[in-house]
């Protein structure tokens, strides 16, 4: 049975990413560059936030810390080419690198502290590093490094005039980050993972180390964290540390997860889906008014959301699914009945 | 009496929540239009979000059609069904998500003869205050150009629009200071509302990408009042900039100590910079230090602090014990009456005060300071005092005061220069062809009665090489004029009066 | 210039202690992280400027206002949001008190415009109290004195009667609680209007001396959120001894070191406490 | 196999647990018994690792384990469950176990199987795929023994897996655990109900305010005038040497 589920969920994936594929030929989305914008924030933001929900939902420590990955990833490609005036690609895996020995730098102290001691400790972590990198002469400190005019190309990771191949270059992070998510969580990583999440005494007991198994899944959700950075700031032709390493962009990413659904698989995409369009078109239609209508009525729904599902999307659709087994389970039992 | 306060403080937010709502008054209507075609389209979501087009009348019945097909269904299924809870739940899923299809569908009317600009400033955010001014400046010049204004002493302020008869349309965005939004909707400016041009963007950090976006698009993106010096040393084509740069300030300011050095036998050497950290404060503050070495002035202090500060005691606090004669100050809005506060209870003052575009040139500082505000300096575009040297200002000032109640700053005023001149350069090239907008741009020097010295001239890089300021001095609540010499009005008061001698 | 500098920074450390023993107090009952923490205190300070700037009230008698305002800001904040969003995982509240900051933070700026706005000529207005060569600038004197004797009180509430008492012990255990017939709907909707309560004070007297305008609230939170977790998740003195040693810290370090790294000496310190002490200064 | 050695934990002045050395003999199962804060938890967290014994040595298999963490030490195949339970609630029933069956298969596929075959063996196959926390607690205690059970163990450690749980529960697990000795599992059990351990134990050790006072077989221990005084009230202990009288005859 599990394994038609199974077949069934990785149809459902498949069918959703020729989805994704497709989507830049269907004329309208072609012919708008600003659905473009949408459709890849949408992806950037998912996969970002399965990054974080690798640490933050399956393996239950919220960190907010996750913009400081974010930011030394965005600055990785930034150096490299305003800086060095090379090819972005070795800075980002440079970034990312750091971003993982950082991220297991910290956390392994802050591994000690406990749910909200945690989370503090990372506002902490991000408020300290957005203020060093706001000083940090080589970094170009609160200036921020201003791309240059590049040649188009993947080579340069760069274009102008169209956002094909930036959506393109979305989708192949989100397809990675959302595949090693869905390896790890079907594999006993993920299940470790969870384990830590909900005991970790019991976790211990059964030859977990949990410790351990805290600092991969952080070591990992930086890694690919820095990579949605590299991306960001490829995209935007600019970094600086309030863009992307701030607590807003931390927020951000735990956002969309816990309106998806935190630790589950599909929680961030339906998070994005649902926040970035909300985010992007409110201050599209009000955000002209002046006067922060587009963000009154942002925070008002997220409200509205919060307070009439707080499982998020994935718990309306997990609720969804039960009222339909009920139903079934129903049927088959008055079909019992007349047997 | 005490109680009155309660009603009032009731009324208010009672009158808040009316008005809230009826700004989105617009949105319900659209909603009931869209509401039901979405219900049916919400697996075609993002296709809906491209502009469909349901102008054409057998669309629309089309999808009432199915809408009513579908509503059938609904109540079919709410009639079985006995979980209203969970349709509750589902349906305000629902309704948030086509909260957002409606509002992508939304379509902009056409007209004939207008040629749209956009602008691009931070209307929330931390620098809300100084992007609203810009926003209402560009609009009070917009109105002088549409309409017929015969009283108003400025180019095209007589005759309705351009070019024959075109009318500018303003569309605004907010980038709410953020660079990454800056160059999205720019981006968007530009393709979805077709603008012709931007106006923009306050942040220098903002004004970076999004004159990009423009660059690429070979379409001609004004700045008013962004003041870092690189944006023009980028060698864009197609970016003007109207006001004087941190750089040109940072020499003035440095012109100053020599003068009240050489006239006035001041004796000053050391100079303090306090400054926010950010990307205005730091560059104000690079140019700052450059001009000081330059001209043999020593930097004896180095402030920057983070913007939105809870105090500032400690920033003051070393600023005392350095004890420079000269402080060069960029701190905007709320940490400028905190900043000047906090040296009131320390009890200490420099000699002078040189303040860069900042709080220092908020109208409303004296109402907010007091007697606090006085003997500050800075430089100064453009002030009401200023009214003999600038005549044509009064007019399209009273238009501007009318929607945000304060008089123009040297800030907004650069913006609403932006929009006369592109509208001066359109009207004079007798074409919308980018090009040809942009070589008039560079070819002429500009009358326009709302800069300082009456003209705007541009250099390669887009910088206004006729941009100049004057140093003013706040007396009795009052910016008076002390140098250049030849337009001074009033005499320095040098050093600054102590705070116990007020 | 030393004792000069602790002692201004100790004097900001009692505003931070009021700001954040609300906070505490949330958060060690309810384990809710409040978000709109900063936007509070920045709607007591429009209250109470608003009181001033209309109705010449000064900050010292408009405090009980906007104490009162944020008061019941908290009790419709829970009875509205945070009620709801008990059910789910602990995370959702901060989600939907992360909406509530945004909404609040631009209805603010809607209603009230982005301009600061500041008191001018109240009682308090520039006056000091010369000790030697240290310069006692009276509001902050005042605003600390207030918020010692608030803090003390809502301590001594907690510690000393049965509605204290009850709040301890719903913040144990809850269902114990009510297992004990103690109404914990009650004391929740309680704890939330007393701790808008302590940052309405705050508000209210901070505009005596602070610009007012809708981003105020924004570093106040942040690092009344350090103060709390400091000092320990529900302990008043722990918090309001964090407070006074981030005050300190921050000043001591923004001389002494350099303005731009006083806040990183705060978080910094913050850090090192809790590696030492996991559950912080008081922890229970 | 197991060798506690003269091991105290001391919190403080308070001390927990004063030299108590007993062993684990392979293939039997020992009963941990003694009254409310006699130590007997405190003790069992000084084996697995949770605790650091203030002295003492304990070895496993002739490993010294006094200074392992407790995971090391279930990789080595002591495993043990909690007087409280600490099921993962918010995966299901199957999940659970498979958690335990992944210590020893890194393999999925096969890790899923020997969930099944534990699942089977704990009479939890109806409720697989429930949701842990939903369980009544008699059940998330087999829960927990599944769990444990699919690591694979050589030495099993229960603490007070029977606490609370009905008359047939308890018959129920008694049963469980007498087929799993046979099937080689070694059992250290802590232990208030005492129908449950004296049938089924082979050894039984007496722990008084921290001090073990008795080791024996369960017959021995039950008619050990300290035991009975300190441990079981004079009542039962005349009513146990009836029993057993009864029994002889």
């Amino acid at each position: 049975m599990i394994k038609e589920d199974r077949k069934k969920q990785d149809l459902f994936w498949y069918v959703l990413v020729a989805i994704l594929i497709l989507i830049p030929f269907i004329p309208r989305v072609a012919a708008n560059s600003f659905t473009q914008h949408v459709f890849i924030l949408i992806l950037l933001y998912a996969s970002m936030s399965q990054a974080w929900n690798i640490i933050g939902g399956y393996c239950g420590q919220v960190s907010f810390g996750h913009s400081v990955f974010f930011g030394i990833g965005a600055y990785g490609a930034g150096m490299a080419i305003v800086k060095y005036g090379i090819v972005p690609w070795p800075g980002i895996v440079i970034g990312s690198l750091i971003a993982t020995v950082v991220a297991v730098a910290i956390s392994y102290p802050c591994f000690k502290l406990k749910g909200h001691y945690f989370a503090i400790a990372t506002f902490a972590i991000v408020e300290i590093f957005n203020r060093l990198f706001m000083v940090w002469y080589w970094l170009n400190g609160a200036l921020g490094l201003d791309y240059p005019m590049l040649k188009v190309g993947w080579k340069n990771f760069v274009w102008y005039k169209t956002k094909i191949p930036y959506y393109y270059g979305a989708l192949i992070l989100f397809v990675i980050i959302f595949g090693i998510v869905r390896f790890i969580e079907r594999n006993r990583f993920g299940y470790y993972l969870k384990a830590v999440r909900e005991d970790q005494e019991t976790a211990e007991a059964v030859g977990i180390n949990s410790a351990f198994i805290k600092l991969a899944a952080m070591a990992l959700s930086a890694f690919l964290a820095s990579f949605c950075g590299a991306f960001f700031v490829q995209y935007n032709f600019r970094v600086e540390p309030p863009m992307v390493m701030s607590l807003h962009v931390s927020m951000l990413f735990v956002l969309v997860t816990i309106l998806g659904g935190v630790g589950t698989f599909f929680g961030p995409l339906l998070g994005a889906m649902i926040l970035i369009p909300l985010q992007e078109y409110t201050r599209v239609y009000w955000g002209g008014l002046g006067s922060g209508v587009d963000l009154i009525l942002f925070g008002f729904l997220i409200i509205l959301i919060m307070v009439r599902q707080p499982k998020g999307i994935m718990g309306l659709i997990n609720e969804f699914q039960n009222y339909r087994n009920r139903k079934r389970r129903r049927i088959i039992s008055t079909e019992a009945e007349i047997n | 009496m005490k109680y009155g306060c309660f009603v009032i403080l009731l009324f208010q937010i009672i009158k808040s929540c009316i008005n809230i709502f009826f700004s989105l008054k617009e949105l319900f209507y659209l909603s009931y239009l869209i509401l039901p075609i979405s219900t049916v389209t919400i697996l075609n979501y993002y296709l809906i979000s491209a502009n469909f087009k349901l102008k054409t009348e057998g669309g629309v019945r089309k999808y009432y059609k199915s809408f009513y097909l579908s509503l059938e269904n609904i109540l079919i299924f709410l009639r079985r069904k006995t979980e209203v809870n969970f349709c509750k739940k589902i349906s305000v899923i629902v309704l948030t998500v086509l909260l957002a299809v409606t509002v992508a569908s939304g379509a902009a009317f056409a007209q004939e003869k207008v040629i749209k600009i956009g602008t691009l400033f931070p209307l929330t955010g931390s620098v809300a205050l100084a992007g609203t001014r810009c926003k209402a400046a560009v609009e009070a010049a917009v109105e002088v150009i549409n309409n017929a204004h015969p009283e108003i002493q400025v180019p095209l302020a007589g005759q309705e629009g351009i070019l024959d008869g075109y009318k500018i349309v303003l569309v605004h965005a907010d980038h709410q200071g953020k660079a990454d939004i800056a160059k999205a909707e720019a981006e968007r400016l530009f393709n979805q509302e077709k603008v012709y041009s931007i106006i923009g963007c306050y942040n220098s950090a903002c004004t970076a990408p999004a004159s990009l976006v423009a660059e690429r698009e070979g379409k001609i993106f004004m700045c008013g009042c962004s003041s870092s010096a690189a944006l023009t040393e980028r060698g864009l084509e197609y970016f003007f900039r109207m006001a004087p740069t941190d750089q040109t300030e940072s020499l003035e300011f440095c012109e100053v100590m020599e003068w009240m050095n050489e006239a006035k036998g001041a004796n000053v050497q050391t100079i303090g910079i306090i400054y926010e950290n950010t990307e205005f404060g730091k560059h104000a503050a690079d140019e700052g230090k450059a001009a000081a070495a330059a001209a043999g002035f020593e930097v004896v202090a180095d402030v920057p602090f983070s913007p939105g500060a809870t105090n500032m005691n400690s920033e003051v606090q070393t600023l005392k014990a350095k004890n420079p004669d000269v402080v060069f100050g960029a701190c905007l809005g709320g940490d400028y009456t905190l900043w000047v506060r906090t040296m009131k209870q320390m009890d200490w003052l420099p000699k002078m005060c040189l303040n860069y575009c900042t709080g220092y040139q908020d109208p409303v500082i004296t109402q907010q300071l007091g007697d606090d505000a006085n003997y500050f300096m800075g430089g100064t575009g453009y002030a009401p005092e200023f009214a003999e040297l600038m005549p044509a200002v009064a007019a399209v000032e009273k238009i501007y005061e009318d929607m945000v109640d304060v008089p123009f700053d040297s800030d907004s005023i650069q913006e609403a220069v932006a929009v006369l001149i592109l509208a001066q350069a359109i009207e004079k090239a007798g074409t919308l062809d980018y090009d040809a907008v942009r070589d008039t741009l560079y070819a002429n020097e500009w009358d326009s009665p709302l800069s300082m010295g009456g003209k705007v001239a541009f250099v390669p890089g887009g910088q206004n090489s006729k941009a100049m300021s004057m140093i003013t001095q706040l007396q009795g609540g009052e910016y008076k004029r002390v140098y250049p010499v030849d337009l001074a009005t009033d005499e320095v008061v040098f050093p600054m009066i102590p705070w116990n001698e007020r | 210039m030393f004792f000069q500098i602790a002692i201004d920074g100790l004097l900001t450390g009692m505003v931070y202690a009021l700001v954040a023993s609300g906070l505490s107090l949330i958060w060690g009952v309810m384990d809710v992280l409040n978000f709109a923490h900063g936007e509070f205190l920045m709607l007591g300070m429009y209250v109470s400027y608003w009181l001033g700037f209309l109705m010449n009230l000064d900050p010292l008698i408009s405090w009980i206002a906007s104490g009162v305002f944020c008061f019941l800001l908290g009790v419709l904040t829970y009875k509205l949001i945070i009620q709801h969003t008990l059910s789910g995982p602990s995370l959702s509240a901060l989600l939907a008190t992360f909406g509530l900051s945004m909404m609040l933070k631009n209805i603010a700026l809607n209603r009230f415009s982005p301009n600061f706005r500041i008191l001018t000529g109240t009682l308090l207005d520039g006056k000091r109290i010369f000790l030697g060569n240290i310069v006692l600038p009276l509001p902050q004197l005042i605003t600390s004195i207030f918020a010692l004797v608030v803090v003390f009180i809502i301590y001594y509430i907690i510690k000393r009667t049965r509605l204290g008492w009850a709040i301890q012990a719903t913040a144990m255990d809850k269902s114990a609680a009510e297992l004990m017939g103690i109404n914990t709907e009650k004391i929740f909707l309680l704890v939330f209007g007393l701790g808008g309560l302590c940052v309405g004070i705050a508000g209210g007297l901070l505009p005596s001396y602070l610009a007012v305008h809708p981003e105020v609230g924004g570093l106040f939170s942040l690092i009344a959120f350090v103060c709390v977790a400091m000092g320990g998740f529900g302990s008043i003195p722990g918090a309001l001894l964090a407070a006074l040693l981030i005050g300190l810290v921050e000043a001591l370090s923004g001389f002494y070191i350099a303005p731009v790294f006083k806040y990183v000496a705060v978080f910094g310190l913050y850090l090192l406490i809790v590696m030492v002490r996991p559950k912080g200064l008081f922890g229970w | 196999m197991l060798e506690v050695c003269e091991v105290s934990k001391k919190f403080g002045s308070l001390v927990a647990n004063n030299k108590i050395s007993f062993n684990v003999e392979e293939g039997s199962i020992v009963g941990l018994i003694g009254p409310n804060g006699a130590g007997k938890t405190t003790l069992f967290n000084c084996i697995t690792g949770m605790y650091r014994p203030t002295s003492g040595r304990v070895s496993f298999q002739g490993i010294d384990i006094t200074n392992l963490p407790p995971y090391k030490v279930a990789r080595l195949g002591a495993v043990r469950t909690f007087q409280i339970v600490h099921s993962l609630k918010e995966m299901s029933v199957f999940d659970n176990v498979l958690i335990g069956a992944y210590l020893r298969e890194k393999n999925t596929e096969k890790a899923r199987e020997l969930t099944e075959q534990c699942i089977e063996i704990c009479y939890l196959k109806k409720l697989r795929d429930n949701r842990a926390g939903d369980l009544a607690i008699g059940l998330q205690k087999r829960l927990e023994l599944a769990r444990a059970l699919a690591t694979n163990p050589k030495l099993l450690m229960l603490d007070e897996c029977m606490a609370g749980l009905t008359s047939t529960e308890v018959n129920e697990s008694v049963n469980l655990i007498k087929s799993l000795r046979d099937k080689g599992i070694t059992f250290l059990i802590v232990e208030h109900i005492m129908e449950a351990v004296m049938p089924i134990a082979d050894k039984v050790v007496v722990l008084n305010g921290g001090v073990k006072i008795a080791e024996d077989s369960p017959e021995a221990v039950v008619q050990d005038n300290r035991v009975i005084e300190a441990y079981l009230g004079q009542k039962y202990g005349k009513k146990c040497q009836l029993n057993s009288k009864e029994r002889g005859k």
